[in-house]
């Protein structure tokens, strides 16, 4: 048995859930980050197992959207990062559940 | 050569505006770069737009335009595109000379202002912004440099912020201009709905050739008539003229651009551009949107006429003339004298400019005093500004034979007395030009003759960077008359594309006499009444209440400020009441309601009888911590249910395909 | 042919233990062929280790005018063995409140990452031991994990030091990393490949009669680039003087306090060998790989020539660390910034011209232009402004 | 494509995530993340996306966890939130997982076998990045840039 698409992409499922579950039970901001970054990475396997199975020739879209997220991601986590260190700064804490200045 | 300009018609506005940016991003503290760079802009845009008026001298009707695609929104495309044509090119070479002097003066004007360069770099993107809408071949292009031209005006009526007049009236004239765009908005996008085009001439298909016109159909005159709107306010056209003679305020370089060669012409300029869409459907050239021109000029034209009798700021008295003028204009186009009206646009550009440039060398002279009353005798004193400012005087007055005004002027009244709907126009525009005589005479004698007063005494002549460009309008102001004679009508012919013949028997017409019988009236009775006025005025004296009326401008702000400001305020005010009393009361009200239904519950609790009320009170509040955790300001909970959501449509999307 | 047969002897000997299993599946033989690869680059990437501590102690001792090792063995060349033997024998320290995990992999991941990026250099003609499509960005995705290495190292000893040359380190590697990957793109610019083979191919061949070969290094923006590439390398592989991660008058030795024994002989070997992989790649990329200088001299085979370039690189690293003394922190980190990096672009540039003049003369001319203008105005700025900038110190909290 | 390749990087990629999102000391988890990324990295070379594993790890290992741990150093005296888990967040995990498992074995068009296609080279991909997707490289070339500069701006010093 080769790998199917569908064992990629449950695969990246699991990746996504892993992710979505550090972003969504972690206290630490930094935890957040982590799971966002997981999930960015699910959905690139996502896209590159997309293009490796679609009929082929074809354009390589799929890589091509991999990159610029990749990219992107890289983007985020530099900004996100850069927050959670002014957050810091200004609570003296990383802990998302004392951050809750928006509490209505 | 020829084709090339053509092709490139948008450098005439691209070289200001390029200096425009170059100036501010370079010249910062370097006044006379800023300076050289506005004037190099001005001189090349010059250039360029006689190059661009050679072509328009070969053929008779010549017109070019070139469309492109802007961008491209599902299967319409927008398109822009610039056009040459004797309109454009005359207003072009107009602009950019008159805009020239104008920068000229300035310099000697402006020295010394801290804010120097900056001053230039919005006077080259004013031009830019005017010389874009002039050669805007869409009606979109043409409205976003409308829009631009707005925008300049406003940087500089409010050049001297710190004054707080100037705050006032750079937002007034911001503000009343707009509400005029609201209507030029809601036409062009009836225009873009109706026709399917922005385009003036694609060769056929533009929303002033045939087929753009018979999509319109009937609602051409509405849409006609919301253009006006725009143009009106623009133009300073009653009921929107309030903001011109506040924007006096600006220095005096940007009041002559605004007056002669810029903002006040785009108005006329636009009516002029769109008269195909104006006139359509017109029988025996009447249409609904040109009468209700016509009145608004009229009334335009008495009225500014009347409340620069009273004024006596120097610059006040030439804002209310401009609008008296601007009213003229709009009578002409609206009587079916195109031609006239943009001829009467072009020589009041030169001699506008060269009134106001004069005003402004008067100022310079006596300190920045702007009070006629306070002036005299200046004739001795500053004679060059004297001569030029008299040349003006008499060009605006009507003065025939030699100067421009006079004969554009009578062409104004030739075409109103023919117009077939009413003749009252006709002769509320005769009293119209008497009024303008007389209200320059009376100027003319405050500042220049008599006893110098106490902000003349003090007064000296301007340096010859300010003398040179009153010189040279003056010149100019003769000279162009040459081509406006009945005699030889070449501007007439150029604008119309007829052929111009040379006739010197037709140089004196009827109309000149009755034109000189007015100027005569006019400038006799200004001497008769004013040969000795000095601080106080003799209008003043014998008809108090009238001179009252009429120097507070016919209480036009005031009304406005007791209807439609009044109004807005109103409503304003009601929204806050609303919102205080109303809202605020029904949140109180929910609030109060619930923190009824707690003090009853509590009080329940406090007489303890039994256990259950306690119970069903910690079932409120635990039910207020329920809702109130929905905004717990964590991001975790809003990712979960963000994730929740997302679990939900997808389940959803599975579930339906 | 002999000369080829001597060029190529060590593919042939590959080819002839391959052969030795006839009917293998083809997995085995796949697994079976990088293993030759992986223990030959081992093998003698370990024996040049050896060479080169006791070579560079020894060069060392003749530029500070003593001896050097000279007591085991002949000259001293076994050395590195009884070094070895006592690093061995030595005692594990683990420091109590180290973070056990962290610390023990920290090596492993340091002398994986050096020994990882040694394997997509080309070492002679088709002997490159791993060889892909993207080799270049390979060698820089694992030379980018160093950091990662370096910086378990401080954090696992939990020791101020240790984290403090840490911070360094990484400060330093991340800073000198952009140069050191521009400079790489004019190159791959020309040569429009990101495969070393590609890249040593387009430097074959010679001009002027077969006297100047075709190496990068030889126009302007090559020459440059190498320039560049090679400081960024010695700060990357933590050489003088550059060493402040390391230096022991301050911080004892930065990341490497707390390790003894054996592992401190990882980092050893780990900063060695990344000082061989970033100098082969410099051989590869500039200095035309394993091409031979003149047209003659091509009997000589290419594994040679690469090594005897390599061997030249690496003694200039010794001949720096013997003569120049350690910078200052700050001076290192501005020093990549403000002159480093638009060196570096500027290097892209002149490329670019290079190539649209078609690499003739007039190419040659104007880039050398392009880099002389940038660089007189670089210094100019950098150097005239301001000269040293005062140093401001902060106190912990 | 080799099964025995992907099922020893999968499972050691979904352990390195699942260590990732659960160990309760950072430092760790952002090591773990690290072998959860190569792992994603490896996954990318067995699809023949070459370049993009090898950006992965540039940028993921080489950057994104390097920044990481910086981050956690800088941010090292913070009060250790609680190791505690918010068993909600599990829970909707958990279904998110089961909801996409679901939505991916009921889509019965997967399960074709990978077409043979060719190599994927560098210069492919760059051509194609310079010609088809120029536009978005200027915008990500722009994001980045205003990300440097935003992420510059954010950690400055407090003028105090």
């Amino acid at each position: 048995m080769t790998p199917t698409l569908t064992l990629f992409l449950i695969i990246s499922a699991a990746l996504f859930s892993i992710g979505l579950l550090a972003a969504l039970s972690r206290r630490h901001a930094i935890f957040i980050l982590i799971g966002i970054e997981m999930m960015l990475a699910a959905a690139n396997l996502n896209f590159i197992a997309f293009w490796r199975f679609a009929p082929q020739p074809q354009a390589p879209t799929g890589v091509m959207v991999a990159i610029f997220s990749i990219a992107i991601a890289a983007a985020e986590a530099a900004i996100g990062l850069a927050l959670v260190i002014s957050v810091y700064r200004h609570y003296r804490t990383t802990n998302v559940e004392k951050l809750d200045q928006l509490k209505g | 050569m020829t084709s090339w300009i053509l092709a490139h018609l948008w450098l005439i506005p691209a070289a200001p505006l390029a200096m425009s940016l170059l100036i501010l991003g370079l010249a910062g503290s370097r006044p006379r770069t800023g300076s050289a760079l506005a004037i190099i802009g001005q001189v090349v845009a010059l250039g360029l737009a006689v190059v661009a008026f050679v072509p328009t001298l070969e053929t008779p009707g010549f017109r070019t335009f070139q469309n492109f695609t802007w961008f491209t929104f599902g299967e319409q495309a927008l398109r822009i595109g610039w056009v040459l044509d004797p309109l454009a090119a005359a207003m072009l070479v107009m602009i950019t000379f008159v805009g020239l002097w104008i920068f000229v003066f300035s310099t000697g004007y402006m020295a010394g202002d801290k804010n120097f360069s900056r001053f230039f770099a919005y006077l080259s993107f004013f031009s830019a912004a005017m010389l874009g809408v002039v050669i805007a071949n869409s009606l979109l292009l043409l409205f976003v440099c409308w829009e631009l031209v707005g925008l300049a005006s406003y940087l500089l009526i409010g050049f001297w912020i710190h004054k707080p007049s100037a705050a006032a009236a750079t937002k007034k004239a911001f503000i009343t201009t707009r509400i005029g765009d609201i209507g030029l908005f809601l036409g062009i996008l009836w225009l873009y709905g109706g026709s399917g085009t922005l385009l003036f001439y694609d060769g056929g298909n533009g929303c002033l050739e045939k087929t753009g016109l018979l999509a319109l159909g009937a609602s051409a005159s509405f849409i006609a008539l919301l253009i006006f709107s725009g143009a009106a306010g623009k133009s300073g056209q009653f009921p929107l003229h309030v903001w011109l003679p506040d924007a006096m305020e600006g220095p005096t370089p940007v009041s002559a651009l605004i007056h002669a060669a810029t903002m006040v012409a785009a108005g006329v300029f636009l009516v002029a551009r769109m008269y195909p869409l104006f006139s359509f459907g017109a029988l025996d050239g009447v249409t609904p949107s040109l009468t209700v021109v016509v009145w608004i000029g009229v009334v335009t034209a008495l009225m500014g006429a009347l409340i620069a009798v009273a004024q006596a700021d120097i610059k006040r008295i030439l804002a209310y003339s401009t609008i008296s003028q601007l009213g003229l204009m709009m009578v002409s186009l609206g009587v079916g004298g195109v031609a006239a009206g943009i001829m009467h646009l072009l020589a009041h550009g030169f001699f506008k400019a060269l009134l106001f440039l004069g005003s402004g060398s008067v100022i310079h002279g006596c300190h920045h005093e702007q009070d006629i009353r306070k002036m005299g005798g200046l004739r001795r004193i500053m004679p060059v500004t004297f001569l030029a400012y008299a040349i003006g005087m008499m060009a605006l007055s009507g003065v025939p034979l030699l100067f421009s005004g006079a004969w554009t002027k009578e062409e104004i009244l030739h075409a109103t007395a023919h117009w077939p709907r009413s003749p009252v126009p006709y002769y509320l525009m005769m009293a119209g030009v008497v009024l303008t005589a007389l209200y320059m005479t009376r100027q003319m004698i405050c500042v220049f003759f008599g006893k110098p007063r106490e902000a003349a005494e003090r007064a000296h002549e301007s340096p010859s960077v300010m003398t040179i460009p009153l010189i040279v309008l003056a010149v100019c102001t003769i000279a162009l008359s040459a081509v406006l004679t009945p005699a030889w009508p070449w501007l007439h012919s150029y604008l119309t594309g007829e052929p111009a013949q040379f006739d010197l028997g037709r140089l004196i017409q009827p109309m000149l006499f009755v034109s000189l019988a007015l100027v005569a009236a006019g400038i006799g009775l200004g001497i008769l009444f004013y040969r000795n006025a000095g601080r106080d005025d003799p209008l003043a004296r014998s008809q108090p209440l009238l001179f009252r009326f009429l120097e507070n401008k016919m209480w036009l702000d005031e009304l406005y400020a007791k209807t439609v400001i009044a109004w807005s305020a109103m409503f304003s005010k009601l929204s806050d009441w609303m919102d205080r009393h109303i809202w605020d009361g029904l949140a109180r009200t929910i609030g109060g309601a619930g923190q009824l239904i707690g003090i009853v519950s509590a009080n329940f609790d406090e007489r303890g009888i039994n256990a259950g009320v306690d119970e069903s009170a910690a079932g409120t509040r635990g039910l207020g911590r329920l809702i109130a955790a929905r905004h717990s300001g964590r991001i975790q909970t809003y990712m979960g249910v963000i994730a929740v959501g997302m679990l939900a449509l997808l389940v959803l999307y599975a579930w339906l395909t | 042919m002999t000369g080829e047969r001597v060029d190529q002897i060590f593919i042939i000997a590959k080819q002839w233990l391959l052969s030795l299993l006839p009917n293998a599946p083809d997995w085995v033989i796949q697994i079976a062929s990088s293993l030759i690869n992986i223990s030959a680059v081992l093998g003698v990437f370990m024996g040049l280790f050896a060479l080169i501590s006791v070579l560079e102690r020894k060069i060392l001792g003749r530029i500070q005018n003593r001896y050097g090792p000279n007591r085991v063995g002949p000259f001293g060349l076994f050395q590195p063995v009884a070094d070895g033997i006592k690093l061995l024998i030595k005692e594990d320290i683990v420091p109590l409140r180290a973070d056990k995990v962290v610390h023990f992999i920290a090596p492993i991941m340091m002398a994986a990452t050096a020994i990882l990026a040694l394997g997509v250099i080309p070492y002679g003609r088709n002997m490159t031991p791993f060889s892909i499509d993207g080799g270049i960005l390979f060698f820089f995705a694992v030379g980018s994990t160093t950091e990662l290495a370096v910086f378990m190292a401080g954090w696992g000893s939990n020791n101020k030091f240790s984290m403090l040359g840490a911070m360094r380190a990484i400060a330093q590697m991340v800073s000198y990393e952009l140069p050191l990957l521009i400079t790489v793109l004019p190159v791959i610019m020309i040569v429009g490949s990101l495969s070393a083979d590609a890249i040593v191919a387009a430097q074959g061949g010679y001009v002027l009669g077969g006297i100047v070969p075709r190496w990068f290094v030889f126009t302007p923006w090559g020459a440059a680039a190498f320039i560049l590439f090679f400081i960024s390398g010695l700060v990357e592989s933590n050489r003088t003087p550059f060493d402040m991660p390391e230096g022991e008058s301050e911080i004892v030795a930065g990341h490497m306090t707390e390790y003894s024994g054996f592992k401190y002989a990882i980092f050893f070997l780990a900063e060695y060998f990344g000082m061989f992989a970033v100098s082969g790649l410099a051989v590869t990329l500039f200095l035309g790989g394993w091409h031979a200088p003149i047209h003659l001299l091509e009997i000589i085979p290419s594994y040679v020539w690469f090594f005897a370039k390599l061997a030249v690189l690496l003694f200039v690293f010794i001949w720096i660390r013997g003569t120049l003394p350690r910078m200052r922190v700050d001076h290192v980190m501005s020093f990549a910034w403000k002159f480093m990096l638009p060196m570096a672009f500027t290097c892209i540039i002149a490329a670019a011209v290079w190539h649209y003049q078609s690499h003739g003369v007039a190419g040659w001319l104007w880039s050398l232009a392009v880099i002389a203008s940038v660089y007189f105005g670089l210094s100019w700025l950098v150097d005239t402004k301001k000269k040293f900038a005062p140093r401001t110190y902060r106190f912990a909290e | 494509m080799s099964t025995a390749a992907f099922i020893v990087i999968a499972i050691l990629m979904l352990a390195g995530a699942l260590a990732a999102a659960t160990l309760s000391k950072l430092i760790h988890a952002a090591l773990c993340l690290v072998i959860a990324f190569i792992g994603i990295a490896a996954l990318f070379f067995l699809l023949g996306a070459e370049f993009v594993g090898l950006v992965q790890i540039f940028v993921y290992v080489g950057a994104v966890a390097v920044l990481i741990v910086f981050t956690i150093l800088l941010t090292r005296h913070a009060e250790e939130p609680t190791s505690g888990f918010n068993w909600s967040g599990v829970l909707v995990a958990v279904a998110v997982f089961a909801g996409l498992i679901w939505v991916i074995l009921q889509t019965p068009s997967l399960s074709a076998p990978a077409p043979v296609i060719e190599a994927l080279t560098v210069k492919r991909i760059g051509e194609v990045l310079m010609t088809d997707y120029i536009w978005p490289l200027q915008c990500v070339g722009l994001l980045l840039t205003a990300a440097l500069v935003g992420g510059l701006i954010l950690v400055m010093e407090e003028k105090r």
